[in-house]
This record gives C-alpha cells, structure tokens and sequence, in this order.
C-alpha cells in the first residue's frame, strides 16, 4: 500500500497563502465574550483612547459563526466550561483564542487548594494561540496580544517592539 | 408604548417555546443565563440562572488571613471595587477597633466616589449598547479613562483595586491628584450636561424606558432590592445617610429619589447620582485634613470572637459585610451580601408578561454586575 | 466596435458595472461607516491595513471568502443557501433601472418606480427565509420582526411615491428627474406649491427608508443587544458578508431613490453642470446622514416603531396624497 | 411604621418566651432540645464571649451598633424562623441577607437572618441553630419571596434544607452538584 504522498510539498500557494494570512491578520473579529473583570478592560481597548479599531478587529460579532477571534477575558468555573467549549466549537475555521487576564490563564489568584469551582486555565478545554497575562491585564496588553497575534499569523512584526528603558 | 395593562394575560397559552438567553449573550453583560419561557415576542416566565462566574470568594475567606484576602474583595465587583475594600477593611477596624486617621477617612470618600463615577459611566455606556445606541459608550469610557488615571495614579491599579488597608491606606494622596481631580470635576459637570441633551432627553430613549419595567418600592423591601433600584422607586434609602459610615455624615449631599419606579427613573437616579458624587469629591477636597493616612494595627491582627457586620452604598446597592471571627488570623466565615444579587432576584416577578426587548431593557436598568451575583 | 451597441452586450454590460458598482460600494460603505463611527466616537477608527485603512475592506472579503463553509446541522439546507442570494440580487436588479446621469441608465423602462418597489420586497423575503431555514429561535424572532416591520413601513412608503406620481404624472425615473431641471427649487423636495407638505413627504420616504434597510434606529432585524445577530445568527463566512453587502446595497439603492424622486438626481442645483457627479454628490449626502442617524440614536421599541408607522406616518402620508390630489384638482 | 429598639426587642423577647410556632408549619421535628428558649446559645455576644460559653447568654439583646454593625440580636427556635419573618415584614423590614455558618466543632449549623428597614437606621439579626447531621427549618419565601434565592444559596453551601421551598435546586453551582462546599469538612 502506497503511502499518500504529501502535496502541501509539491503544491504549493505561497504568495496567495500569505496574502490570506495578511487579511486574516488584518481583519480579526473577536466574539462579544466577556466572563469576568478583563471583559471591562476589553471593552476599555475598543474605548476612544486604545481604539483597536484601527487594527480593523473592533467588529465584536455575537454570534460564534462570524467570529474568527475568541477572547477568553476572565475566570471559567465548572459551570461555564460546557458553555465556552461550545462557543469555540461553533466558530468557524479559521479561528483563534487568546487567553486574557491570569484566570484564563491559569485559573489565577482563584486556585487554592481545595478549590472546587474554577477551571485552572483554558487551555484544558482547547488551544489558546497567545496568552496575556495580568490581572486584569491593561488595554495596551491586550493590543499586544492581538499585534502578536498577528505575527503568528503573517510573520511579520507590525509595530517594532518598544523596549522599556532599563 | 404599551402600558403593562394593555397586554394580554398570555400565561396560560400552551403555545409557549424557551428562549435560552445567554450565558454568552450580548445583554447579559458577562455571563448571566436566563430561561425565558416565551409566547412570541412576550416573555411569560423568565428565569435567572446565575452561578456561571462563582468564584469561591466565601470559601477563600476561610483559606487566608484578614490581610489576604482585600485583593479579592476588589474583584467581587470589579467596577465599585472601592466600595467593597471600603466594606472590608470596615468591618475588620470595627472588629478590631483600629483607628483610622481622619485624612485617610477622607481620601477613601474621594477615591470611592470617583470608583461610583466610573461605575456609574460604565452602566450608562452598557445600557446604551443594550437599547442599540453604540456611542454614548466611546464618550462615557473617555471620561471614565480620566478617572482611571486618578485612580491609577494613587491605587497602582485601574480596574480590581487593593488601595485602602486596615487602618488607612496603602499610598498618600499627592498634589496632583487633588489638581487633577478639581479638573475633573469641572470637566465633567459639562459633560453630565451634555449627556442629559444629547441622550437622555432624547425622545426615542424616553419612548423606550418611560413605564417600562416598573418596581414598586414594597416589591423592592420584600425582595431586598437596594441602591438606584430602590430609590428608583421612591424610597431615599442610601446607606451612606441611612447608616453613616467613614466620615459621610460631614459633607451635603443629596439622595436622588424618583418614584415613579420604572426604568427611566433608575436611570435618572444614577444619572444625578454621579453629580452628587462630584458635589461629595469637591467638598471633601475642601477639607481634606493634614496627617498621616495609616493609623496603629497589630502586627498579627486577631479579630475578637464574633460576628460583625459593615455595610456600605456601592455603586449598585447595598453592599454588607458580615464576618464571623473565632480570634485566629483567619476569618471563619465571610458572607458577603451583594445588592446585585438581591436586584437580579426580583426580575422574575418584575419581568412578566413583558416582551423581549422591555424585558432587557429592564434587565439593564437593574444594573447588574455578574461575578457581584455569583461571588 | 459597433457590437458594443448591441443591446444584448449592453445589457450584459451594464449589469457587471452595476455588480461592481454595489459591491465597491459595499466594501467601501463598510469602510466609510467604520471610519465614520470612529469620527462621531473621537477615536481615529481602521487605519492600519494600507494607506489609511483603505485596504481594510479587501482583508475582510478576502477573510470571509477564506473562512469555513458550514450549513449548520437542522437547517433547511436549499433555503439557508438561497437567502443570501435572494438578498442581494433584488437590489442589484433595481440599480439597472435608476438613472445615474442624462445618458448613463442601464435599462430606461417606463415603469421604473413600479419594478424597484416589486423588487424591493423581495428582500423581506429573504431576510423571512434566512431566519426560517436557520433553525434558530433569535432568527426567527427577527424574521416575524422584519416582515410586520417591513409591512408597516411599505404602506406610507408607497403613500408617499403616489403622492409624488400625482406630482409628475409618470413612473418613468429618468423622466421624474428631467422634470426637475433649473434651479434647486424645481426639486420635488421644494415644490411647495404643488403640494405643501412636499418636505414633510421627503422626510417620511427618509424615515421608512431607514426601517426598510433595517437601519438603525429601526434595526429590529439585527438588534444586537436583543437577538444575538437576529436572521443572520446562523451565517458565516461569506454567506452573511452577502448579507452585510445587502443591507449596504439596499441603503445605496434607497438613497438613490430618494435622490432620483426628491432631490433631482443628476440635475445641478444651479440649472448649470448637470451630470453624474451632481447624483453621487447628492447619493453620497444621504448616505452619510443614514450613517449619522445611526451612530446617534438608540434603537427604537418595537411597538413605537409600529406605532410611528400605524399611527403617525400612514395618517399624515394619507392626508398628503388628499391634499396633493385636491391641490392638482383645483389649480 | 417604623419600630422602636426596645419595641422589637419586647416583641422578640415575647416570641421566643413563648413556643408557638406556624399551625400549618410543615416541619418535622429535627430539634433536639424542645422548649424554644433553650436552643443553643448564640455565638456572638459580648466582647468577652469564647467559643464555648460558660453561660448562655440572653436570646433577644439589644448590641452596639458601633461595636457589632447592628442593633439587635434574636437567636430563636428554628420552627420560629417564619413567625420572626413575619414580625419584621409587619414592621416594614427589608431582607438583607441569610446565610449559614457552620460550627463543626459543636455539631451545630447556625443559620443567620439579616434584616434592615429601609427607612430607618434599624438592624436586625436573627439566627438558629440546626443539629449538623440533620439541617432542616422551615422557609421564610413565602414570607419575603427575596429569600428564595438566599435559601437556595445556603442550601448550595451549607446543604441547610428548607422545608417548603418550593426550589431547592443548586443556585450558583452546576446543576448537578452534590457538594456544600463551605462545610468545614468539604474537600473537593
């Protein structure tokens, strides 16, 4: 029996590949998803003064179908966790997730042990592309995390990274 | 608009389907879940169904030291987070009897009404999104950034804040602050203006909320419905003149109270709500004392056996604290009552027979903040 | 080149400039509404894709033309394919009978005002047939929505076109315009002496044009904050960018209309210059103010919006088509 | 309409000299001691007052608002509860909060009831106690319907049944949790 033979090194699509990953980058609508105290400062990153309209991802969809981005802002518990897993598979590929603020991280200041209701992070209910840690974590972080995103995606570095001085 | 008279008792139709509303919804402003049992567009039955961020606040209490767990008071509700650290480090001062320094007494009053302001912007910003007005939202996070910014200057924090301690605060007020927030306060007595033409007078607006939604001031008492709720009711009952706590007994404000108990009137009473806060932050900027901001506590703090409780006017209510203490470095038990809680529970009588998009829009006039239910 | 006159090669023509009309025009709305908003919201808006954020609309196309197809398991598998088809094609049928200039009309039929309302009912259809076939109860509340609010809005609408016809005594659209060569005044919109209240009857084709696109403030179809995303909850990819080109293509289409009847179309102002320029200078106007419009006002209740129509607007557009008729009769 | 003080202490003094409970009361009896006065002392007193007190101290006292955040304390017999309820919606109070508290050490589950009038500076607490092993009073929703949620909270928690509710399903946590996590003995 013959193993198949792998196109994707034969056929390939680099430029049209790249201009997908280009628009892609460009035109990222997150999910109106907000869980917990992140969710304010999601929406304080679409406020006047962050503006992540201008990276063209401030179409915030409500509904999973026309969202390409889910931006987990806050603590999952036990309870919701069915709930978030069917939101991320009712989106369509291509999709990605940022996990906002420690609690989507890793459960956050809410794990102890003995705890009984929190899920330690939501990369144990499905892969989460850029993590952002913080507490909340500020409007800027997030806009990083959306520019990171995007390098992902293209990369490429939008904006060079500003190192704080020393 | 419909009158509530006007609709026909649908309630014993068969022909009713369930509407699952949220929990991720775009009106349940984070994850609430309610079960609206539905004949067409009237919502026969709708029911709550909280608990989708519990967070385990209660049984937190009992894992760490007094100390330890302020942070997580400013993350019950994350929007009046000063309101809640105000009813902490309450109770455990009453508990201990610490004595708190005068200036810090102040700048907890001036940081808690910039913490009402701001809480109060972002409900007005939400609840606009709800009945489909997008830009009162931009304005209302622009001048809620400028608060931020005081408040960052002083707390290191701008959302879930841990700025006051037992005993005073953790960082003194500097000169900037107090310029900055006399700027403040005169920006935003314009900007409360033009929010009243542009919005609130707005004729659409009035159509939409005048009438809707209405709560009676017995439905409030029997379900213990407090804050903007209650006094959007008819009834002055605000904690901060009601059961003076820090130094509020000092300075001259008034309660807003509308009675006639719909959604307008919750609206209107936050709405004249923030100016009083700008008229309470002027004055205490006028007397603001001299001194240190922390006063003496123990080393090891031990609350004597006991239960003790704190009560406090958050953005949304009537916020208590109610710790029972069995003289160890932790708490045995913290119970916190949460107005939001309290509001959400009359919804299912408050909402029947309404259609959809009265019924959200009552929803949003509760204003509601979901971890403040779930705890 | 004389196959070019052909009228079949023409037509054909004409079409494909009409489907790149309506669909830069989408992309670009898109873009305009988004910039636009951000000006009303004191935040700069897209910038960052191309020069400007020009190239914004061309990442989202080619976005949701690369996103993943799904007919989501329960739906009525034709119909939930049809909806967007039927949507869009309606009001691309109507642009081939609205003159843009003198010479430029796709097709000048004598009944042009007859065919664009025919036409434009079908959208009611299709947003009818999207909530239907989506199998999902926000989008079936929003289908029943959209078809009484539709309804409502239809009869003062129609009321309002009467009592123009009354003025102009044709539905040939090209016609309608030559009749308002001269001065601004000449416009259907000033002819206060043929009927008074001829600025009262622009303002009422405004109001219920905005409820037929489903505009805000009479958004009901796709009232965010009630219905998820109403009729189009189930649709992705590009199944709902159709759906969002529509809603652009039908506001193209209505403010076209309103230009053509009320505002002279291609006439100049001034009786000097007339041309193409003068309609898009004069289309473009109108759009903006629907943009306005909606980045200002919250949406209306449901009831008031029935109400505005059952109870305000069809009485006082009956009373114009009265008045007009007497006002023809006696002078 | 609105009470004095010492007119609620008087009111609640004479409610738990007597043993009257609700004639259609649905409750079994799961008290142990029976004359009502006699339930387990409460744990909040005075400042001197231990964990285990030596003498019990009096069921209706009048605190310092000042000391404690309110004025008067009521520990009642659990049958009672619904009786207290009913005095204080008579006299124009507001429910604040129930909640339990649970005191492994004495076998004993306390249930707390706050109130306060909105019209005035008034607090009350009311509290019982329940045998651990079987944490069984009656429910005061009928009463003030706000405590439905309250109960159903507690019961989460606590796993404190009210007889009567008419929902007793988990409120904040999944639908079907077993546990009552803020038991002293809960491990998850």
């Amino acid at each position: 029996m013959e193993t198949p033979v792998d196109t994707s090194q034969i056929v390939q699509f680099a430029t049209l590949n790249d201009l997908l990953a280009l628009s892609r980058a460009n035109s990222l609508w997150p999910l109106t998803f907000g869980l917990a105290c992140c969710a304010i400062e999601m929406m304080a990153a679409g406020g006047p003064r962050f503006d992540i309209s201008r990276f063209g991802a401030e179409v915030f969809r409500p509904s999973p179908r026309q969202a390409d981005l889910m931006i987990v802002a806050g603590t999952i518990n036990k309870k919701m966790a069915p709930a978030v897993k069917t939101l991320y598979d009712q989106m369509l590929e291509p999709k990605w997730v940022i996990a906002m603020g420690n609690c989507a991280i890793s459960g956050g200041p809410f794990v102890f042990p003995g705890q009984y209701a929190v899920v330690e992070g939501v990369d144990k209910l499905f892969p989460v592309d850029v993590y952002i840690p913080g507490c909340p974590p500020r409007p800027e972080a997030l806009i990083e995390g959306i520019l990171t995103l995007e390098q992902k995606l293209t990369g490429k570095r939008r904006w060079p990274v500003v190192k704080p001085p020393q | 608009m419909i009158a509530p008279t006007d609709i026909p008792d649908r309630t014993n139709l068969q022909e009713t389907f369930v509407l699952n509303l949220g929990p991720q919804h775009p009106a349940a402003h984070g994850v609430l879940r309610i079960k609206m049992t539905m004949d067409g567009e009237y919502v026969t039955r709708a029911e709550p169904i909280p608990g989708y961020i519990h967070r385990m606040h209660e049984k937190m209490g009992e894992n760490r030291t007094w100390a330890q767990f302020l942070p997580n008071t400013g993350r019950v509700d994350y929007l009046s987070a000063l309101h809640y650290n105000h009813a902490f480090v309450g109770v455990v001062e009453r508990a201990a009897r610490i004595e708190v320094p005068p200036r810090a007494e102040f700048i907890r009053v001036i940081t808690s009404e910039l913490n009402r302001i701001s809480s109060h912007l972002v409900w007005w910003s939400a609840y606009l999104v709800d009945l489909g007005g997008f830009t009162p939202l931009l304005y209302a996070f622009d001048d809620r950034e400028k608060i931020l910014d005081l408040l960052e200057a002083v707390t290191g924090s701008r959302l879930t804040y841990c700025y006051f301690r037992f005993g005073g605060l953790c960082n003194d007020i500097d000169d900037v602050f107090i310029t900055g927030t006399r700027a403040f306060v005169t920006q935003m007595r314009p900007r409360l203006k033009m929010y009243r033409d542009l919005v609130t007078d707005n004729i659409i607006l009035r159509k939409r909320l005048e009438g809707i939604g209405p709560i009676s001031a017995e439905l409030c008492r029997k379900y213990g419905a407090t804050g903007p709720v209650l006094r959007g009711a008819g009834i002055a009952y605000d904690v901060r003149k009601v059961e003076p706590y820090s130094v509020y007994s000092q300075f001259d404000f008034q309660i807003p109270v509308f009675p006639e108990g719909d959604a307008m009137a919750r609206y209107r009473v936050r709405m004249a709500e923030m100016e009083q806060s700008l008229r309470i932050i002027e004055q205490a900027l006028d007397k603001l004392p001299a001194g240190p901001v922390m006063g003496k506590v123990p080393r090891v703090l031990k609350l004597p056996a006991g239960d003790y409780c704190y009560a406090v006017e958050a953005a949304r209510g009537r916020h208590m604290v109610r710790v029972v203490s069995d003289n160890k470095e932790i708490p045995y038990r913290v119970k916190l009552r949460t107005p939001s809680f309290s509001n959400l529970s009359l919804y299912q009588e408050a909402s029947k027979g309404m259609i959809l998009p009265d019924a959200l829009a009552l929803l949003g006039s509760l204003d509601l903040v979901i971890p403040d239910i779930d705890r | 080149m004389s196959f070019l006159t052909a009228e079949p090669v023409r037509l054909l023509l004409a079409l494909v400039c009409i489907m790149a009309f309506v669909g830069l025009n989408a992309a670009y709305l898109v873009l305009a509404e988004r910039k636009g908003a951000g000006r009303f919201q004191r935040r700069p808006g897209p910038n960052e894709a191309g020069y400007g954020g020009w190239l914004q609309p061309v990442a989202d196309v080619a976005k949701l033309l690369s996103k993943q197809l799904i007919v989501p398991p329960g739906t009525d598998t034709i119909l939930f394919r049809l909806a967007p088809l039927m949507v869009i094609s309606p009001a691309m049928m109507c642009l081939a009978v609205i003159p843009f200039s003198q010479t430029l009309v796709a097709r000048n039929i004598n009944v042009g005002l007859l065919m664009v309302f025919s036409f434009g009912s079908i959208n009611v259809m299709a947003i009818m047939l999207s909530g239907w076939a989506s199998r999902n109860k926000y989008a079936i509340i929003s289908a029943a929505r959209v078809v009484s609010q539709n309804v409502a809005y239809e009869i003062p609408m129609l009321l309002v076109v009467i009592t123009l016809l009354m003025v102009t005594g044709t539905m040939n659209l090209s016609e309608i315009v030559r009749q308002q060569a001269g001065w601004f005044w000449h416009w259907n919109l000033f002819k206060v002496w043929v009927n008074p209240l001829m600025p009262v009857t622009f303002v009422i084709f405004f109001i219920c044009m905005l409820a037929e696109t489903n505009r805000a403030p009479f958004d009901m179809a796709e009232a965010e904050s009630e219905l998820v995303a109403g009729a189009f909850t189930e649709y992705a990819g590009m199944g709902f960018g159709v759906f969002f080109m529509a809603e652009y293509a039908n506001i193209v289409l209505g403010c076209s209309l309103g230009t053509v009847l009320f505002l002279g179309g291609w006439q100049s102002p001034f009786g000097l210059w007339s041309g193409v320029v003068w309609f898009l200078l004069k289309l473009y106007a109108l759009i903006f103010t629907v943009i306005w419009v909606r980045w200002t006002f919250p949406r209306t209740q449901f009831y008031n919006l029935l109400n505005l129509s059952w109870k305000i607007l069809i009485p006082i557009s009956l009373f114009t088509l009265l008045l007009s008729s007497a006002m023809i009769k006696l002078f | 309409m609105i009470p004095t003080l010492e007119q609620l202490a008087e009111r609640f003094s004479r409610l738990v000299a007597t043993t009257a409970v609700l004639p259609q009361s649905p409750l079994p009896v799961t008290i142990g001691s029976t004359p009502a006065v006699a339930v387990a002392p409460p744990v909040a007193a005075g400042a001197d007052h231990t964990i285990a007190p030596t003498a019990p101290p009096p069921p209706v006292q009048t605190v310092d608002y000042s000391l404690k955040g309110y004025h008067l304390d009521a520990s009642i017999s659990p049958r009672q509860v619904v009786l207290a309820a009913e005095i204080l919606d008579q006299n124009g109070f507001a429910l604040d909060t129930i909640t339990g508290v649970d005191w492994i050490a004495q076998n004993e589950m306390e249930v707390v009831y706050d109130f306060f009038h909105p019209l005035s500076i008034l607090r009350v607490v009311v509290r019982t106690r329940l045998r651990r092993d079987q944490p069984e009073l009656p429910t005061i929703s009928p009463v003030f319907p706000g405590a439905n949620w309250h109960e159903r909270e507690t019961h989460d928690f606590f796993g404190i049944r009210f007889s009567g509710h008419p929902d007793l399903t988990p409120l904040l946590l999944p639908e079907d949790a077993d546990y009552h996590p803020l038991r002293k003995d809960f491990t998850a």
